[in-house]
């Protein structure tokens, strides 16, 4: 149970890690921005893993009965990152679109070298 | 009575999970991209059917009810027409199916 | 009972991953995610009486309504990938 | 049991994400990040947390694969050089993940109603909700009230990325070689889709509303409701064609949703300045100060869920039109 338990916490980190994996490796830069997607979700996974109580639920009172309820806070923090998530992700797109535009490449080294000219 | 529906509602689950199971091993075996595509979706609305027929029965007559209805409802409508619209879409861009059309059907359109 | 149920849901998910893994067209790879997206309906709305809380379903819901839009979104990037497509062979020509 | 279904789905999840960096496909990684996104969403699900569930589940079923797929359309579809200095990365990120998986040996035992996270002050926020606000949704109460503050800073983070890509990508677009009327008739043609989906586009935008207004009672509230209305207009232009989304909601009329969003929160913060209380408290609202507080948070909502709408669709609005 206990090793079960932590099992959510090494997905985070593996997650977090081939989501990183791909920002530092990958020359292409919307998979770059797809790697920041993935290491975005591995964060959201870890502050949803702390949130949870043992046998509760989710935090919205049911119509009778008192019962153990889940943590809030995280689940507030989260559900305004996904959104913002989305936006920002939207914004390294624009910014994606208009290199490919100037410069006619969206590969980093390809870029890097255009600008040494 | 509650005997009655609790197994009918086992009965519809068990089913429909049966059928979403044989769904995803069709999806998965099948030789070539149209019978994967018909393996998946006739299973994906009839698995949809039973399981959620099944929810129904135990939820009984309220506000879960309905919604379960809506839930069955859209899927019905809109599964059917992704595949409609993946299968033509793959056919457009030149995919054939794997057997291969008789010659004298092919004439007679 | 509802685990029966889950845990069909469950394997045929991972069937579904492993055809989008494989392949090899991206039409099967769309059909994948379409299979996942069904999938995931009848998951979340059985997970909802799993926990008793049959109030979620409105996940189930949103699902339901939405995934449609990928597939749509799919359709429309075949439809100009290829008018585009048409378009860089006529100026060829 | 529960516990063991989660884990499945990570493993999937894990799965799924070592497939998305390796493919070089970014057709098939976008394709696949779709997969990735039901997983977590039904993690989430299962980790209790619904609200959470029902963003991801608004967001990242349709919006960020037709925001993706925009971008492809405008880029290229394919990978085309190797990684740089993989066994470098490869080293440096296994490092640093055994190095992390090494730290959570010391962390509270997963669900422990006793960890640090859960005692300081998640339970003030449960106890006290149905005394000074008394709706059902904790988080929304805590979303809209209790971290007013923060919820606020998001929404101005929202509005500037949407003001951002519009500086970058609106107006003057590129001159496009495609014949203008092909371009802009969507999937007109396909008729069984476009059925379909007018008989959708309505329940959208009603279930949009659903969640918008009910979101103090069930899973719900502004953000999952922009982004499912939002889904609904795009799922409109994708069908109808753009411009024809763009005739019933014009660039102007989205300019103001963006613009109004925020104002409409920080009015309702100033609002409760002017009655006499702090900024962003909205017990002053009314003489009442529960239906104050109910007052104020259906108000912040709606100015989020507006918001939200307006940025979403003149983001999608702002690729489209660079594809012309």
């Amino acid at each position: 149970m206990e090793l079960l338990g932590l099992y959510h916490y090494w997905v985070f980190a593996i997650l977090l890690m081939i989501g990183f994996y791909a920002v530092i490796a990958k020359r292409n830069l919307v998979k770059k921005l797809i790697g920041l997607s993935l290491f975005q979700a591995a964060v959201f996974l870890l502050y949803i893993t702390m949130g949870k109580v043992d046998d509760g639920t989710a935090p919205i009172f049911p119509e009778a009965g008192a019962v153990i309820f889940s943590n809030p806070l995280p689940q507030v923090l989260i559900l305004t990152a996904i959104v913002v998530g989305i936006s920002t992700t939207a914004l390294g797109l624009g910014i994606v679109v208009r290199i490919k535009e100037e410069y006619g490449s969206i590969e980093e080294h390809e870029i890097q070298e255009i600008d040494k000219r | 009575m509650e005997a009655l529906i609790d197994t009918l509602s086992w009965v519809l689950l068990t089913l429909g999970g049966l059928s979403v199971l044989i769904g995803g091993i069709g999806a998965l075996r099948m030789p070539d991209l149209y019978t994967r595509m018909h393996a998946a979706s006739v299973t994906d609305s009839m698995g949809a059917i039973l399981v959620l027929a099944g929810i129904m029965l135990q939820a009984g007559w309220s506000l879960a009810t309905i919604k379960l209805i809506a839930i069955l409802l859209f899927l019905l409508l809109t599964s059917p027409t992704s595949s409609y619209a993946l299968a033509s879409a793959a056919l457009l861009a030149g995919k054939r199916p794997l057997a291969e059309i008789p010659q004298d059907q092919e004439e007679s359109k | 009972m509802y685990y029966v149920v889950t845990i069909a849901t469950l394997v045929t998910m991972g069937l579904a991953l492993i055809r989008a893994l494989l392949g090899p067209s991206v039409y099967d790879r769309v059909l994948a995610v379409n299979m996942f997206g069904t999938k995931t309906v009848l998951l979340l709305s059985v997970i909802a009486f799993l926990y008793g809380r049959p109030d979620f379903l409105d996940l189930a819901l949103a699902y339901a309504l939405i995934n449609f839009i990928g597939v749509l979104a799919v359709l429309e990037f075949f439809r100009s990938r290829a008018l585009r497509r048409s378009a860089e062979h006529g100026e060829g020509q | 049991m529960i516990v063991i279904f989660g884990i499945f789905l990570l493993t999937l999840l894990v799965i799924t994400a070592i497939a998305i960096v390796r493919t070089d496909n970014l057709f098939v990684a976008v394709m696949l990040m779709g997969i990735a996104s039901l997983l977590i969403a039904a993690n989430f699900f299962l980790l209790d947390a619904a609200d959470v569930a029902l963003t991801e589940a608004a967001v990242g079923a349709g919006i960020s694969t037709v925001l993706f797929l925009g971008a492809l359309a405008l880029t290229s579809e394919r990978e085309r050089a190797k990684s740089s200095n993989r066994l470098l990365s490869f080293a440096v990120v296994a490092a640093a993940a055994l190095i992390i998986i090494y730290a959570t040996f010391d962390k509270p035992r997963f669900g422990d109603p006793e960890a640090p996270v859960q005692t300081h002050v998640a339970p003030w926020y449960l106890e006290k909700t149905p005394e000074y606000i008394d709706i059902p949704n904790v988080v929304t109460a805590v979303l809209g009230s209790f971290r007013g503050y923060d919820t606020l800073g998001e929404v101005f983070v929202v509005f500037t990325a949407g003001i951002g890509v519009l500086f970058l990508l609106g107006g003057g677009a590129a001159a496009g070689s495609l014949p203008q009327e092909k371009i802009n008739e969507g999937l007109r043609h396909h008729l069984i889709p476009r059925v379909v989906g007018r008989v959708l586009i309505p329940f959208i935008l009603l279930f949009g509303l659903y969640v918008q207004f009910h979101g103090e009672y069930g899973p719900g509230g502004g953000f999952q409701a922009g982004a499912i209305i939002a889904a609904s207009v795009i799922l409109f232009a994708l069908l109808e064609g753009e411009q024809r989304a763009l005739s019933v909601l014009p660039e102007r009329a989205l300019l103001g949703l963006i613009a109004f969003g925020p104002l409409l929160y920080g009015g309702v913060g100033i609002a409760g300045i002017v009655l006499g209380g702090n900024f962003l408290d909205y017990s002053v609202l009314s003489s009442d100060p529960v239906k104050g507080q109910q007052l104020g948070i259906l108000l912040i909502e709606a100015g989020v869920g507006i918001s939200v709408t307006g940025v979403l669709l003149a983001i999608f609005h702002a690729f489209a039109a660079r594809g012309r």
